[in-house]
């Protein structure tokens, strides 16, 4: 029955249209109702995109559940959706963590609680839109709405400085991608198309090529975020709300890296080869020196947003390491390691975000030094937190590992030094891990209202255990991850090893 | 006189006109005026070609230009009427609430 | 001789209503002119209907080739009449509450309107200048319909010098186009250009009448009314001014440059690219400093004429359709930005600087999404419809190979969408200092969903609106 | 049951003990989990035991299983599986007996404590790591255990979590377990480059071959893998190349240097004593720290080909045996004494890996696993009894009081310092036998250091022994008459551990040491044989015990033991009267060579100021303020001076357009 349904066109828009119908139907005046529709709809959007996972066949490289339909003839862009082994664990990762925002607001959020559910919906099922959309425009169209519900979670429900950090986000992320627009449309014209997989085969000269990397460039390294273009994230992540922080990390920041591996790779192969030796060195300076700043940080919420591009430093390297290798098992593992660093990190940034708000909940505070012996109140969410921040500090047995590993390993087969730099954030990573997890967790209560903590309710337990019960089997068991996203992962790195000037100049 | 010359003066008659808005910083009347003067330089202009090719479309035009010009000067003075009631002044210095 | 006034039955009948409105409006005894309102908006309407059951699918050159009968006439005269029913529908509860006129209001929107249909369908010099001067000459006036306000007057002066040197200027190129080349009409000019050099002279007059139409859009440097006309006319007037004229204007523009010098593409081209280029730069800068919102709408109407410009650029097909959709869907977000400030004026008090907007959102959420979506669109954002007008100029501009100057354009739109989002923020995130509902009247809460949806609904299906833009050039 | 079944329940048992405990503990009460977890640790004793039965006196063959498929991709598959061989077997044994031991000892140890369950969870959350360890059959499984431990290591340091302390000590000793870390993943890194592979098996295959070609060739490591088209050495630098199997090496080396506590990276260890004493038995003496010295002994077959890492090796492990047993001296808190003489003894087994004695480096772990977690918990029941009091300053003639307690602590002593006959003895003689066969200046190093090594260690075991056992109390005589033995579930793993750490030696030494135990498991080439001469000596356990009054070794030992007498029993006042003298010796073992204080400024400071200066500088002054505040800044100034142009006078407006005008008229005649 199911196999009938435009599943994928289902996912976005029941999520976006059943966001607008809880804001303009029953909204804050009824809001019992607002909140069982909102979960309802989560839940079933996770279904389906569960549903989808088991559906999937995992050994070819072809685009699935693809549906197609004429948006706008004239300029040749149509309504194509279509998931291969790479959209597959994000759609299901953005779906997950949408509920998992959902059911957490239902009692962190005090106002304005319907229009909260209904922007995070409508991000869900934008966010969906971004990994499924096959046409470049169609992309584009999610990829920058997305921004508004972000813009108005981080606006409205946000901390006291949010209105910079908001608009800094917006901007910033604009400012990367309205290049990108101009470099699409410019394929666009040249192939007469803006379907994906047309432009992955134009045939473009150097030139071409280096112009539209940079701007592909610009947008995916705003949003993933690569150094030095990353200063929005902790703003963003800061005065964030909770469920907004968790999106932010868990979902937005991998369509960075969905992008590079997108279009980037695959569109411009020969200019990645030209500036691979530049990516990488910024994706160790992201390594480094944000794992070193992180370790300075005093408000809790900046220092897992740091964490976040240290982590996702690891995603740039995977991806662009494969330029320097020759091996195909070594390209794939560095392929597979960013993939796995990008679920992987959705999955523990978001659990480090929502225990930070369940701290922030009681104590209304991100201050480290506000925190301490917190154990003692709340040894179930200490316990947790433990997994989560030892899954931050990449411990093999967590997901967090295996990415790490991979992209370490696969980048010695390049050059041991790259290798060396990169794992310099198994000590870094624990360092600022740790050293936070024993001020805030360790000790004996600071003061009386850390004393008297609640430990975590039922609520914040589901959302917490499940993201602990995935940290823990995707780094037990990747092997389905993996299974899912290898042919789409070869069919990548066959494009981006080939050049395409051969036959131009 | 050839072409040249009607040419010339309309030219300068336009010159006239558009020097005349500018420095004129006092009374919004002489800008009417001066406007008046700019289509008069447009008209010779026309007038000269029309002669000069022999064909007497640019003289219509002409006549066209001579009636919008009088709706034109018609409104120009119903706002000035307007802006000497709301203001009790017509002064081209005094006009600068709106700027920046 | 028998002459078939068919073709020119939009015209003559809305010619017809509006002089029977005056008539209809001196004996009309009610204070708040509904009779008149109601009429002429039928009159509109019923002119629409007989463009679009006229609607021709060839390009016609009637009354000895004065007039023109195409596609996009047909297109701009349909759109310059629903803007036009539209903005008269924001103005009535706004002119009710102030000392302005109300039947010659909107008699004054009808001869406006009769102006731009006129320039629509011009098909040589002097019916494209009795179009434009019955345009102007019914601005004029409405600018300064507020009699009591010095504002409004000094706008209205300001508005008539200015314009008044720009149809100077029209002239005085158009005598000089004439004299070089002895005609009139747009298609003989262009023959001529077919097999004759242009002269300097010629070329002069060319550059005279850029000037003026660059006037007529407010490109920089010939922008300068702009921001204190949008400022000091009465809202409802900026809001008709900001919208259906632009559209108009198009028309002026294709007609000469398109049709007419479309031979000398490469001189206007580099003019055009200049002015482009300064209106999107000045444009977008000065508005990132206004705190006025009208001021900074003013602004940002000059950044995107810019914009606008950079599809006529491409000087051809695809750039005039490109141009075409982004002015008229620019027309609509900015009738809708001007409609929402009449909208949340309170009472006689205007809505003026950006700060009276704080906490519109909780105040009035529809409101203040509406508002939002129209800001967010002009910011070019999906899937609002801003963004597929950006994405055709680009598309042109990339077309004419000038990447830098798309470069450029995406660049400065980063500065626009700061201070659209600084208007954002404002409604959202700042707290509300009165607490006073908005109510509106339901006329203009229609006239704003209107606008709303469409800048939504065609942000999401645009096709339909790109096609009639791309069927709109299909003879060039 | 099929070898898998058994290996899994031996892994699994622990594990399910660990997750029953950990999540249900509360709901089980302290009854019930420490039973399910003392069955789940003793299932995998017995099972261990009845393997290592098999190879020690069956003819047991090595195994290779695999378990599930981790990750595969691109012909490239890894897997979980285990290899069990001869070293594995008693790495088993030792980790579950002492497990096991531990167990039993916490109930009477941790009885009052509030964190019971939770105790026991990670204790044999532990046990399933270490097994996952030892038992692994590939590099990513041995990165799993060896990270795992330092986890469940982490988590027991901080047990005692109010304590500032102890808190501060945890962190310590994972952080610096991931500087160990940090070179081993580039290690294996550098084999995947080697070989493509994680597996042990292969690599292992590959350098038996290249172990034949060299033999028969006589050619270099790296020509005997060229041979065998495999890349010997990879770029460093530039032109530089570096042998690979040297990098390798010296790679998990300093892994093995983290783990295992070698100089520089010992620091956490004594640090570590922070938590529970059945901890610092099972993790920090007798299991986790030797992981360092398994996986160096595991890894043989490379290790023995490259020179260098070896001599790397050795002279590491000779500076960690002798200055960490120096430092033991001067210690006064019980634990810390066994801590440094941890350190000390693991120095020893690091030489014996120096110089490719890797049966006796094996045999003296697995011996010290017995007689250190013996005085770990003999030191334990001692502080148990003194209410939590760790001083020996404090204590004082307590053989009285806690009689089991003394001897069964006086038999790991005396094991400890080699005294003939006790198990310490055959493994600690071997070493240095060895570290005595062994060429170049590093070897002679090591043996100095080693035979130093036996003199201090005499020496601050005996003075341990004497001041918390003998000598005057301080407590008063109604204290001391109210302190009692220890429980049983307390006493009795000290007998239990005190008889193997008396007589283990009389049945292993042959088999492990002179016979072929290890011949399967460990490879050492034929020119690094330096256990020939022990082999030749060695007739049989008593007989060697008999000789070894003889040998020089002995009589350093009972150096050491007269010196501790002398200073601690009958002339008390020398000792501090040589302390005086020594002051800046004393000052330097007593602030343990300056290390905390120089990683603490260096390296933690150091790196939090760098954190800071670049998040103050870099990311706040330089991107944000510099660039993308200012930029937005700058534009909004150019707005607002471009707003002044629109001055609002009429005829300016009409000047500009007019220039305007004029400006493109100009154009136009210019371009032309």
């Amino acid at each position: 029955m199911l196999e009938q349904l435009p599943i994928l066109s289902l996912l976005i828009w029941m999520p976006v249209i059943g966001g607008l119908v809880i804001m303009f139907g029953p909204g804050d005046r009824l809001l019992a109702v607002s909140q069982r529709v909102g979960i309802l709809l989560g839940i079933i959007t996770l279904l389906l995109s569960c549903w989808l996972a088991w559906a999937f066949a995992t050994d070819t490289a072809e685009m699935q559940f693809a549906e197609t339909a004429r948006w706008i003839p004239s300029l040749n862009i149509r309504y194509d959706l279509a998931i291969d082994g790479i959209s597959l664990p994000l759609i299901v990762l953005t779906s997950l963590i949408g509920l998992l925002v959902l059911i957490s607001a239902t009692s962190a959020i005090k106002k304005r609680q319907s229009q909260y559910f209904a922007a995070v919906l409508m991000m869900t099922g934008l966010m969906n839109g971004v990994f499924a959309a096959q046409d470049a425009i169609l992309f584009y169209v999610f990829w920058e709405a997305m921004l508004i519900p972000m813009f108005l979670l981080i606006g409205i429900w946000g901390g006291p400085n949010r209105i910079y950090a908001t608009v800094k986000f917006f901007l910033f992320t604009f400012f990367g991608s309205i290049f990108m627009l101009v470099a699409l449309i410019y394929m666009g014209r040249e192939a007469d198309s803006f379907a994906i997989s047309k432009l992955q085969q134009l045939p473009l000269s150097l030139t071409e090529q280096k112009w539209i990397f940079f701007a592909f460039l610009l947008a995916f390294a705003v949003k993933i975020p690569m150094f030095p273009v990353h200063t929005w994230l902790p703003d963003a992540h800061v005065e964030a709300p909770t469920g907004g922080s968790v999106i932010l990390a868990a979902i937005m920041l991998k369509m960075g890296g969905y992008g590079f591996l997108r279009f980037s790779l695959p569109i411009t192969p020969d200019a990645v080869a030209e500036y691979a030796y530049w990516l990488i060195l910024f994706s160790l300076i992201a390594i480094v020196y944000i794992g070193l700043v992180a370790l300075a940080q005093k408000d809790m919420k900046k220092l897992i947003a740091y964490s976040s591009i240290a982590h996702m430093g690891f995603v740039t390297l995977g991806t662009f390491i494969i330029v320097y290798l020759t091996a195909s098992q070594a390209q794939s593992m560095a392929l597979q390691g960013a993939m796995v660093q990008m679920i992987s990190h959705g999955l523990v940034s978001g659990a480090l975000f929502f225990s930070i708000g369940v701290l922030y909940d009681r104590m209304h505070s991100r201050e480290i030094a506000d925190y301490g012996g917190v154990v003692n109140s709340m040894p179930i969410f200490a316990s947790l937190l433990m997994l989560f921040i030892l899954a931050n500090a990449g411990l093999p047995g967590t997901s967090g590992f295996v990415g790490e590993f991979f992209v370490i390993i696969a980048s010695f087969q390049a050059d041991w030094r790259i290798s060396m730099v990169a794992a310099l954030t198994l000590i870094l990573a624990a360092a600022y891990s740790l050293w936070v997890y024993k001020r805030v967790i360790f000790g004996k209560p600071v003061n009386e209202t850390v004393a008297r903590l609640e430990d975590v309710t039922k609520r914040e337990r589901l959302v917490l255990f499940t993201l602990a019960i995935l940290i823990i089997a995707l780094g037990v068991y990747p092997q389905p991850l993996i299974e899912i996203m290898q042919p789409s992962l070869e069919k990548i790195i066959e494009s981006a090893t080939l050049t395409k000037i051969g036959g131009l100049e | 006189m050839s072409l040249t010359h009607y040419l010339m003066v309309s030219a300068i008659l336009f010159a006239i006109s558009v020097i005349g808005i500018i420095i004129n910083r006092k009374n919004v009347i002489t800008l009417l005026m001066c406007i008046e003067l700019m289509l008069l330089a447009v008209n010779t202009n026309f007038i000269a070609f029309s002669r000069y090719l022999n064909d007497e479309v640019g003289q219509i035009f002409v006549f066209f230009i001579l009636t919008v010009a009088a709706a034109e000067a018609a409104i120009g003075l119903a706002i000035l009427v307007v802006l000497f009631r709301s203001n009790k002044d017509i002064d081209v210095e005094e006009l600068r609430e709106l700027k920046g | 001789m028998s002459v078939d006034l068919m073709p020119m039955l939009p015209e003559l009948f809305l010619l017809t209503a509006t002089c029977i409105l005056l008539i209809v409006d001196v004996f009309a005894k009610d204070f708040d002119r509904l009779q008149t309102y109601r009429l002429a908006q039928l009159s509109l309407l019923i002119t629409g209907v007989i463009v679009i059951a006229q609607f021709p699918d060839l390009q016609y050159h009637l009354y000895q080739r004065h007039f023109i009968l195409d596609p996009m006439a047909a297109t701009v005269k349909v759109s310059v009449i629903a803007l036009t029913m539209i903005a008269m529908m924001f103005a009535r509860p706004y002119i009710l509450q102030r000392p302005i006129l109300r039947g010659e209001y909107f008699i004054l929107h009808l001869f406006a309107v009769i102006g731009m249909m006129v320039l629509a369908g011009g098909g040589s010099l002097l019916t494209l200048y009795l179009g434009l001067e019955l345009l102007s000459l019914s601005l004029y006036a409405l600018v300064a319909m507020h009699r009591h306000s010095t504002l409004s007057s000094e706008a209205a002066v300001k508005y008539f010098v200015m314009g008044a040197i720009a149809s100077g200027f029209l002239l005085y190129g158009m005598s000089m186009v004439y004299g070089v080349t002895g005609k009139i009409h747009i298609t003989d000019i262009a023959q001529y250009l077919e097999t004759a050099e242009a002269s300097l002279t010629l070329r002069f007059g060319l550059v005279f009448m850029v000037v003026a139409m660059a006037f007529k859009f407010g490109a920089v440097p010939f922008q300068m009314w702009v921001p204190d006309v949008y400022h000091g006319a009465p809202t409802s007037v900026t809001a008709f001014i900001a919208s259906a004229p632009k559209i108009a204007a198009f028309a002026l523009v294709i007609r000469i440059l398109g049709y007419g010098f479309e031979k000398v593409l490469i001189d206007w081209q580099g003019m055009l690219i200049i002015m482009a280029t300064l209106s999107i730069v000045i444009g977008n800068l000065v508005a990132l400093a206004q705190d006025n919102i009208k001021r900074l709408l003013a602004y940002s109407a000059i950044a995107h004429v810019g914009y606008f410009l950079l599809g006529i650029i491409a000087g051809n097909g695809v750039g005039y359709s490109a141009a075409f959709f982004y002015i008229i869907t620019y027309a609509i977000m900015s009738l809708g930005g001007f409609g929402c400030l009449i909208y949340l004026a309170k009472g006689k008090q205007e809505v003026s600087l950006i700060s009276d907007l704080k906490g519109l959102g909780q105040r009035n959420p529809w409101g203040g999404l509406l508002i939002s979506f129209l800001f967010l669109s002009m910011a070019g954002l999906p899937p609002f419809v801003g963004f597929w007008a950006k994405l055709e100029v680009i598309r042109a501009v990339l077309e004419a190979n000038l990447v830098w100057l798309a470069i450029l354009a995406a660049a400065m739109s980063i500065v626009g969408l700061f201070y659209y989002l600084k208007v954002v923020k404002v409604i959202f995130f700042d707290p509300p200092e009165a607490e006073t509902k908005v109510k509106a009247e339901r006329g203009l809460r229609l006239a704003l969903g209107i606008t709303g949806v469409t800048v939504v609904a065609l942000g999401l299906f645009p096709a339909q609106l790109l096609e009639v833009c791309r069927q709109a050039f299909q003879y060039l | 049951m099929s070898m898998q079944t058994q290996l899994l329940v031996i892994v699994l048992a622990p594990l399910l003990g660990a997750i029953l405990a950990g999540l249900l503990g509360k709901r089980l009460g302290k009854r019930l989990t420490h039973r399910l977890t003392i069955v789940g640790v003793a299932v995998s004793f017995i099972l261990s035991l009845r393997i290592f039965w098999g190879y020690l006196y069956g003819n047991a063959t090595p195994v290779d299983i695999t378990v599930y498929n981790w990750a595969s991709f691109a012909d490239l598959s890894i897997q979980i599986g285990f290899m069990i061989d001869s070293l594995s077997a008693l790495m088993m044994v030792v980790v579950t007996f002492v497990s096991l031991m531990v167990h039993i000892y916490s109930i009477g140890y941790m009885h009052d404590d509030d964190g019971y369950q939770r105790f026991f969870s990670y204790l044999s959350l532990f046990t399933f790591s270490m097994l996952m360890l030892v038992m692994a059959n590939n590099f990513l499984q041995l990165f799993f255990g060896w990270e795992a431990v330092g986890l469940v290591s982490y988590l027991l340091i901080g047990f005692w979590y109010q304590k500032e302390s102890a808190i501060f000590a945890n962190m310590k000793a994972f952080l610096v377990n991931r500087v160990g870390d940090f070179g081993f993943i580039l290690g294996i890194g550098a084999i995947f480059l080697l070989f493509g592979t994680f597996d042990y098996a292969p690599i292992f295959k590959t350098m038996g071959q290249a172990e034949e070609i060299m033999q028969i060739s006589e050619r270099s490591a790296e020509n005997a893998l060229g041979l065998m088209s495999l890349d010997g050495s990879f770029v460093a630098w530039g032109d530089t190349t570096w042998p690979i199997i040297t990098f390798i090496c010296i790679c998990l080396f300093i892994g093995a240097m983290g783990k295992s506590a070698q100089v520089p990276l010992h620091v956490w260890l004594p640090d570590s004593m922070e938590g529970p004493t059945p901890i610092s038995a099972l993790i920090h003496a007798a299991t986790m720290v030797t992981a360092g010295v398994f996986m160096v002994a595991r890894m043989s077959p490379l290790f023995e080909f490259s020179e260098t890492a070896l001599m790397v090796v050795t002279v590491i492990g000779a500076i960690t045996a002798l200055f960490m047993g120096l430092v033991a001296i001067v210690q006064n808190d019980i634990k810390r004494i066994i801590a440094y003489s941890t350190l000390s003894q693991l120095g020893y087994m690091v030489v014996a890996l120096g110089v490719s004695a890797y049966s006796a480096a094996i045999f003296h772990l697995f011996t010290h696993a017995f007689f250190k977690a013996l005085l770990f918990l003999g030191a334990g029941s001692v502080i148990v009894a003194l209410h939590h009091e760790q001083n020996i300053r404090k204590m004082g003639g307590l053989y009285k009081r806690l009689p089991l307690t003394y001897w069964t602590t006086l038999i790991g002593t005396l094991a400890l310092i080699g005294t003939p006959f006790f198990a310490g003895f055959y493994s600690k003689d071997a070493i240095i036998m060895a570290a005595g066969q062994a060429q170049g200046p590093a070897a002679s190093f090591a043996y100095f250091a080693v035979m130093a090594g036996v003199v201090i260690t005499a020496l601050y075991s005996i003075r341990m022994l004497l001041v918390v056992f003998h000598g005057k109390s301080t407590l008063d005589e109604q204290h001391l008459s109210q302190l009692t033995e220890s429980p049983r579930v307390i006493t009795w793993p000290l007998i239990a551990l005190a008889v193997p750490s008396l007589m283990i030696g009389w049945f292993m030494t042959q088999p492990m040491l002179d016979g072929d135990y290890f011949a399967e498991s460990l490879m050492v080439l034929t020119s690094h044989d330096t256990m020939q001469a022990f082999r030749e000596e060695f007739t049989g356990a008593m007989s060697f015990a008999m000789h070894g009054f003889m040998t020089p070794v002995f009589w350093l030992m009972l150096a050491g033991v007269v010196t501790a007498l002398i200073f601690i029993w009958f002339k008390p006042g020398w000792g501090v009267a040589v302390g005086k003298m020594l002051t800046p010796i004393n000052r330097l073992l007593q602030r343990k060579y300056f290390f905390d204080e120089v990683y603490q400024k260096v390296f933690a400071k150091g790196s939090y100021s760098l954190g800071d200066m670049l998040w103050q500088y870099g990311d706040k002054a330089v991107i944000d303020d510099g660039i993308v505040n200012s930029g937005a800044q700058t534009l909004g100034r150019i707005g607002q001076k471009l707003r002044k142009l629109q001055t609002g006078y009429l005829y300016h407006y009409a000047l500009v357009m007019v220039l305007g005008l004029v400006a493109l008229l100009l154009w136009l005649i210019l371009r032309n």
